[in-house]
């Protein structure tokens, strides 16, 4: 049901990614020294702008693979279970990214939010993919389904440059520079530089591991609604002439449709 | 295309006049928010002058999201989405039909609109070219990027509330450059050369772009 | 025989449900194929199936020259469908309904009045709203935007329902004359047929494929289905 | 340290470990759905795929 070959690079990642995170804590919160204008906070910086990548690298993904499903010559149900498992794990990382970034703002500037470009673009983005995620959830064939959703994730990805230099211009012509860019050039210490790369590798890893997971998960739910709709195929060749096998009233259909939202 | 796309313009437009949906029920929600956002806010007239152009334009945001629903239902009701395809009209064509009905309708509905808003709130305006070039760019992008989003929600029971969550973070920028030429254009500091125009445009031409292509794998699927 | 119709192992798979499951089908020029079974059969989803509107999951289907699995719209405009669904719009006329539809399918307008008054729609009755119409009227809007347009291949779903005697007839004579100058016809119907109307074969589905396929039937053959 | 970090460190582990537990535990269930069924299906290899 899932090659060995999957199964092991899966448990593989899996185990970096455990080490890893490990490590990235470890030297963010003990043995990397408080900067000196931040203090102790320059510890975020660890977390931070790794889990901010890691929830553009799956956007990112997701518009590849939903390109791929939308090309009719690659097109392949695959590339629209991979769009939605890395959606998805773009949307908790995106959560993330505002949640760390919050709490990086409130003591640093003072406030839990500020109209910021690069805030605001990243909250519509998280709105965005929740879009993309309940328009999946609409009862749908799988083509239907996949289509559809493709559509919806290549424009959320195409609106991110539209929305971001919107807001650019919306702040700056208004009142000066942004608040986030000072603080993110700040003179790094060589500790603290490798820290930070490890932060980005560990939470790519992380990415890599949930992706993997997840996009296993969508595959057996799928096998399910195949295996499922064989029986049915089968009981309707089988019994020619069958009563009750009404298409708009089954309930049947209505079972089905439940499993098909992934 | 663009044969199937008047054909359809005029036929969507014909049976919006004859239901009169926009005037009757869509105009007067639309002036009913303009009313309440005073409420929520200041009733001074500094405030709401200051605030004008961007409650002008939430309020024709939500009333879009009543014409782009009911410009994909009329092709729901007694499956006349069947027909046209059976009769072979082209998806492009359906879908800049569909954009130019939904624009005409706005449009009017916010020159409407403006009018209450200068009653109402007391902006003066001075840039009119810009007012009217940022309306129009504006119309077409929300009139594009809503018709292909409805169409994209169609079918679902929840669509009454999946359409709004799809359709107003990818119109934002929409709201956020319009509302911003307009406060140029009311400020005094108008000038056709103002950025936020020049993102309207974008936006109006990546949208209808992305659904002339779009569209037809959309409604085939 | 140059077919118009070629299904070969078509299976339909709409919502995760099985509509059609392997389905055989040839047609040439020229048939009447009264189609049979019961409720649920895959009746309804064939016709739909032949007019290009669902997606073949597998199998190879040709209508009328072209492929449905690669060119799903090609043939459509030249394939006239009666269903359940009459796809008019309610708020517009029943004359501006039938110019719409010839408009859309780049026929010669010019017959509107013509199809409207074949079907017994005159005068006010052609300029009054679809809205305020029953669903015998509506019947024959679509009806009329049908023998208008002089399709190939007429995809007729039980198209006697809630029409009058008098219009069944006038429906009859348009398939047969309309098969004599080589369309083709087929016809989903529950009710015996009678009047002038013969089939050349009737073809029985039950769970979405072919059981019987009967040909050459010069007399009547239409005995009431079971419902 | 200053409350901040911890916290920030917190939602990060916590919020990704929850995801991965659910992840395992959806993952777990659904293998249980389709172990039997597939010995069934290598029975017959003849079925229709998309």
């Amino acid at each position: 049901m899932e090659s060995k070959r999957y199964k092991w690079t899966r448990r593989a990642i899996g185990i970096v990614s455990l080490l890893l995170v490990a490590a990235t804590v470890i030297f963010g919160l003990w043995i990397t020294p408080p900067d000196v204008v931040q203090g102790q906070l320059v510890r975020l910086i660890y977390v931070h702008p790794p889990v901010a990548w890691v929830a553009y690298l799956a956007y990112g993904i997701t518009s590849i693979a939903s390109t791929l499903y939308l090309w009719k010559r690659t097109r392949n149900m695959k590339w629209d279970l991979l769009a939605a498992s890395s959606a998805e794990v773009g949307v908790i990382f995106t959560a993330l990214t505002l949640v760390t970034g919050s709490i990086w703002g409130r003591p640093a500037w003072g406030v839990w939010w500020t109209w910021d470009a690069r805030l605001t673009t990243t909250a519509l983005l998280f709105v965005l993919y929740l879009g993309y995620l309940a328009l999946r959830r609409v009862p749908a064939t799988s083509h239907q389904r996949a289509v559809r959703s493709a559509i919806a994730g290549l424009i959320a990805f195409v609106d991110v440059p539209i929305v971001h230099q919107s807001v650019v211009w919306w702040r700056t012509l208004h009142q000066g520079a942004t608040v986030l860019n000072p603080s993110l050039s700040p003179k790094i210490h060589g500790e603290m530089a490798m820290t930070l790369l490890l932060g980005f590798i560990s939470f790519t890893f992380v990415y890599a591991w949930m992706l993997m997971h997840r996009y296993q998960i969508a595959g057996f739910e799928q096998k399910i609604l195949d295996i499922e709709l064989d029986q049915i195929l089968e009981e309707r060749l089988h019994e020619p002439g069958m009563e009750s096998m009404q298409v708009e009233l089954s309930p049947d259909v209505e079972q089905i449709d439940r499993h098909s939202k992934v | 295309m663009w044969r199937d796309a008047l054909l359809m313009a005029g036929k969507d437009l014909r049976i919006e006049f004859r239901s009169k949906v926009t005037l009757n029920q869509i105009l007067p929600f639309a002036f009913v928010t303009l009313i309440v956002f005073a409420f929520a806010l200041d009733t001074s007239p500094g405030t709401l002058q200051k605030v004008a152009p961007g409650l002008f334009w939430l309020a024709v945001l939500f009333s879009s999201i009543f014409s782009v629903d009911r410009a994909v239902a009329i092709e729901t009701n007694d499956n006349a989405g069947d027909g046209l395809a059976v009769y072979g009209v082209d998806s492009g064509g359906i879908f800049l039909g569909k954009v130019t009905s939904v624009f005409v309708q706005l449009f009017l509905l916010e020159a409407v609109l403006l009018v209450g808003v200068v009653i109402l709130y007391g902006p003066a305006i001075d840039g009119w070219p810009l007012v009217l070039l940022s309306a129009f760019f504006a119309t077409v992008g929300i009139s594009a990027a809503g018709v292909m989003y409805s169409q994209l929600a169609s079918g679902s029971r929840a669509k009454q509330t999946l359409l709004p969550l799809l359709l107003i973070p990818v119109t934002s920028p929409v709201l956020l450059a319009a509302t911003k030429s307009w406060q140029d254009a009311f400020s005094s500091t108008a000038s056709l050369g103002d950025p936020w125009l020049r993102l309207l445009i974008v936006f109006s031409v990546v949208y209808l772009a992305l659904g002339a292509v779009f569209y037809g794998s959309i409604l085939e699927a | 025989m140059q077919s118009l119709v070629s299904f070969k192992k078509v299976i339909v798979v709409s919502g995760n449900f099985p509509i059609l499951t392997g389905l055989d089908f040839e047609t040439g020029p020229g048939e009447v194929v009264l189609v049979k079974g019961r409720n649920g059969a895959g009746k309804t989803s064939f016709l739909r199936a032949v007019a290009g509107l669902l997606r073949i999951t597998k199998g190879s289907a040709l209508v009328l020259g072209v492929d449905l699995i690669s060119n799903p719209a090609d043939a459509r405009h030249r394939v006239g469908l009666l269903g359940h669904e009459t796809f008019l719009y309610e708020d517009l006329t029943a004359k501006e309904n039938v110019t719409f539809v010839l408009k859309a399918t780049r026929s010669n307008i010019s017959k509107v009045d013509a199809a409207l008054s074949a079907v017994g729609l005159t005068g006010r009755l052609s300029d009054l709203r679809v809205s305020s119409m029953s669903a015998g009227q509506r019947k024959k809007v679509a009806l009329a935007a049908l023998l208008a347009r002089e399709p190939e291949l007429w995809l007729l779903d039980e198209p006697h329902a809630a029409l009058d005697s008098w219009t069944r007839e006038v429906l009859d004579t348009a398939i047969n004359s309309s098969v004599a100058n080589g369309a083709t016809v087929l016809l989903v119907s529950h009710e015996p047929l009678h009047g002038s109307l013969m089939p050349t074969r009737v073809v029985e589905l039950a769970g979405g494929k072919v059981i019987t396929d009967t040909r050459d039937i010069k007399p009547v053959v239409a005995e009431k289905v079971p419902l | 340290m200053n409350g901040y970090v911890e916290a920030g460190y917190l939602a990060v582990l916590g919020v990704l470990g929850g995801y991965s537990a659910l992840l395992l535990g959806r993952s777990k269930k659904l293998k249980k759905v389709l172990l039997p069924v597939q010995g069934k299906k290598a029975q017959d290899e003849s079925r229709p795929t998309e």
